[in-house]
């Protein structure tokens, strides 16, 4: 679903990608874990076509970056660590803006659903300004999903959530990630991640340095890999 | 047109706008020199911190 | 690029001594011009300091598009290095103009297209480094200053246009109508030959900052550069 | 330029391209409905122009006609930075930027729509100003030319603006930085607008406003065109 291949990205003198190689296939779950500062923000706005690569090759869903970028974002869904959403609109109002945008077929039917699934229903006319953190992350996840799409990038999703939030975050992530999509998300949190995730992909300077899945793993080592991927590193 | 006939004397000015060009000039120059020098010395302390660096 | 290179240095000697030679010609060959006196010498400079501004000025528009295509930071560097030139030279020419006028029309500012164009361009280039000074990622200022470039650029035409409108459409010029004050004065032939080698000298000026001020954007460049390895 | 996968139409393109432009202002709209921070700002600053330059200049009824247009223009343009700033900034606080960067349509729609919704809020102050001055100061300005030209000029105001805003609001100095980026660029705008403007209030014949008319609608062509080219390299990373 996605493939990278020798993603390189300078800002400026910066290199803040050197060579990164990545792939995931569909219902993959992939979490990029790394310090901040390394890039994984820059990694996944790429993907999100919201940044050029300044070189290498990046396909996704079969459609070349940044050539056939339209393309692409009809079949993505980006949420990143600032909401996205209008204050002044109310929730529902804001995914009636984005699903006319992306001109999705009876828009009501499918912002009830979305709605639904996210626990905000009883939230629908409420403006967003009004609406706690957690809830504004989880309508931002509304928002990315609402077009069905192939490919889910999350930004640290879980930066300012309380731990009831963060658990319906879970929750949530859990859920649209099940329908067959592939998943990337970055975090440095590694506790959520670690159920979550089916592959933990390290990115340390701009390059992936370690990989590896949750079966090989198996349950409360991540922490231990994490620190021997940097060590190695 | 009674100054066509009697070239009125101007030369004041025309010192004035000369001095005011060289001086211009001077000033344009003086500053490229002096980044150029601040740019130098920068590069010359850069250069051997990274000596430092790798020995 | 830490010394500069022999071409360089040549090209700074001629240019200084070509531009004592301008001066002589402009105070022994030119003749004293009747109407005007002495200050009317300005006029050579005046002029020339002009054209190398609107080659700046050209050059910047022309590195501004090719940095938008190719996306190499050199452009950006000629950019900002003609802007800045450009901008130095234009102000010379106000400055000068101002002196001049000043006898001749008894008001040290007349709102006369070029002029005024020259101030506005002035104003537009002080935004444009404004706008630099604001962005801290390299890429972005120099997106953003050929946008910006780009738009001077283009704006600039019709501004004169719009202003000569204004002054056709409403005849009232400052000071006096006569000819000879509004500057149309009949050149000698030694002024012809004056003033051509004026323009000529200035261009070799510009040539010579131009290339000096491009190096030292490098100088700048390659600093940054050092630094961030050394981070 | 490579096809997409799935080939699309150019009239579905179309299609998608002016339901993002609707889009766009709709949400504007609503917006502006709800917290009625922009006009609110636009109209009352506009408001005290109107009142300063009343006792700045000493408008007597012999004064007035003359520079009634200076006095408009003055007031639109100073009013004008201000709605373009904070309708900026509304995309900038959330990321919405990001939002719209991400829907997938050519992003000169993403500029027409805003471009439009700001015009819009101008069009709207200009529409109240325009009466509350000829009350004030018992100058008739219903006259059909002059809003066209009130239109022409606020487009080539806005076009231009638009694109700068989207650009200065990704500085450090952000609002400040605007009305310097903006105002010696849209120095033909004003010139024709007031010169145009004050030829049809003085009841001057048409060929004379003429040449002005042409100057703002080729400034218009001229820098809607320019943005559409330039829009792309202010958005994108």
């Amino acid at each position: 679903m996605i493939v990278v291949k020798n993603l390189v990205k300078r800002f400026g003198l910066k290199t803040v990608l050197r060579g990164v190689d990545f792939q995931v296939e569909p219902g993959e779950f992939v979490a990029l874990l790394g310090s901040n500062g390394t890039g994984k923000t820059t990694f996944l706005r790429i993907l999100a076509s919201l940044s050029r690569p300044t070189g290498g090759n990046v396909r996704i869903a079969g459609c070349r970056l940044p050539a056939q970028a339209e393309a692409v974002r009809s079949r993505l869904g980006f949420v990143s660590h600032q909401p996205l959403l209008y204050g002044d609109l109310t929730t529902e109002e804001n995914l009636y803006f984005y699903g006319r945008m992306y001109a999705i077929p009876n828009i009501e039917q499918r912002i009830s659903e979305v709605l639904d699934m996210l626990g905000l229903d009883f939230h629908r006319r409420d403006l967003v300004r009004t609406l706690s953190r957690g809830m504004q992350q989880r309508l931002s996840i509304g928002r990315a999903v609402l077009h069905d799409p192939q490919v889910l990038l999350f930004d640290e999703p879980y930066t300012g959530l309380d731990q009831n939030a963060s658990v319906m975050l879970d929750k949530m992530l859990s859920r649209v990630a099940a329908r067959g999509r592939a998943v990337v998300i970055t975090s440095h949190d590694l506790i959520h991640i670690e159920d979550l995730a089916t592959r933990y992909d390290i990115l340390g300077r701009g390059l992936i340095v370690a990989s590896s899945t949750r079966e090989k793993l198996g349950r409360g080592s991540l922490l231990t890999f994490y620190r021997q991927a940097f060590q190695g590193a | 047109m009674s100054f066509q006939e009697i070239t009125p004397d101007t030369s004041v000015y025309m010192i004035a706008g000369f001095t005011v060009f060289f001086g211009m000039m001077a000033i344009y120059l003086v500053s490229l020199f002096f980044r150029w020098r601040i740019l130098k010395r920068k590069l010359e302390l850069l250069k051997n911190m990274e000596k430092r660096k790798n020995s | 690029m830490e010394t500069r290179p022999f071409g360089l240095r040549i090209l700074d000697a001629v240019t200084v001594l070509l531009l004592i030679a301008a001066t002589c010609m402009v105070f022994f060959y030119a003749p004293r011009e009747a109407a005007m006196g002495e200050v009317q010498r300005l006029f050579y400079f005046h002029v020339a300091a002009a054209w190398v501004g609107m080659l700046g000025f050209v050059a910047a528009g022309a590195a501004g598009i090719v940095y938008l295509h190719t996306q190499h930071i050199i452009w950006d560097i000629i950019e900002s290095a003609a802007v800045e030139i450009s901008l130095v030279f234009f102000f010379i020419a106000i400055l000068l103009g101002s002196i001049w006028a000043r006898p001749i029309w008894n008001a040290w500012w007349t709102w006369d297209p070029r002029l005024t164009t020259a101030a506005i361009l002035e104003l537009i280039y002080i935004a444009y480094m404004m706008l630099r000074q604001g962005i801290e990622d390299p890429d972005r200022r120099a997106r953003f200053g050929a946008v910006y470039t780009l738009v001077g650029v283009l704006s600039i035409p019709i501004t004169f246009l719009s202003i000569r409108l204004f002054r056709t459409i409403h005849p009232v010029v400052i000071g006096t109508a006569s000819e000879a004050a509004r500057g149309m004065f009949g050149m000698t032939p030694p002024m012809k030959q004056t003033f051509f080698f004026c323009f000529f000298i200035f261009t070799v000026i510009f040539a010579d900052l131009f290339w000096n001020r491009i190096l030292l954007g490098n100088l700048s460049k390659k600093i940054d550069q050092l630094r961030y390895r050394l981070m | 330029m490579k096809r997409d996968p799935s080939p699309t139409t150019l009239r579905s393109q179309l299609t998608a391209f002016f339901r993002v432009i609707a889009s766009i202002i709709w949400k504007d709209l609503t917006v502006e409905l709800r917290s009625r921070e922009l006009l609110t700002a636009m109209l009352v600053f506009a408001l005290l122009v109107v009142l300063i330059f009343n006792f700045a200049l000493e408008l007597d009824v012999k004064n007035r006609t003359g520079v009634t247009p200076g006095i408009l223009w003055v007031t639109f343009t100073f009013a004008g930075t201000l709605g373009l700033n904070r309708s900026m900034a509304i995309e900038k606080d959330r990321g919405c930027l990001d939002g719209l960067l991400l829907v997938p349509v050519d992003r000169s729609a993403i500029y027409f729509g805003k471009f439009i919704s700001n015009l819009a809020f101008m069009v709207i102050v200009e529409i109240i100003i325009l009466p509350v001055y000829s009350a004030l100061y018992n100058v008739n300005l219903f006259h059909p030319g002059l809003l066209l030209v009130i239109l022409l000029g606020s487009i080539g105001y806005m076009a231009i603006g638009t694109l700068l805003a989207a650009m200065s609001v990704q500085t450090r100095t952000r609002d400040v930085l605007l009305p310097i980026l903006l105002f010696p660029v849209v120095v033909p705008v004003l010139v024709a607008a007031v010169k145009s403007s004050g030829g049809f209030l003085q009841g001057s014949e048409l060929a004379e406003i003429l040449p002005w008319l042409n100057l703002l609608i080729a400034y218009d062509v001229i820098f809607i065109a320019i943005a559409l080219m330039l829009f792309d390299y202010i958005v994108e990373e």
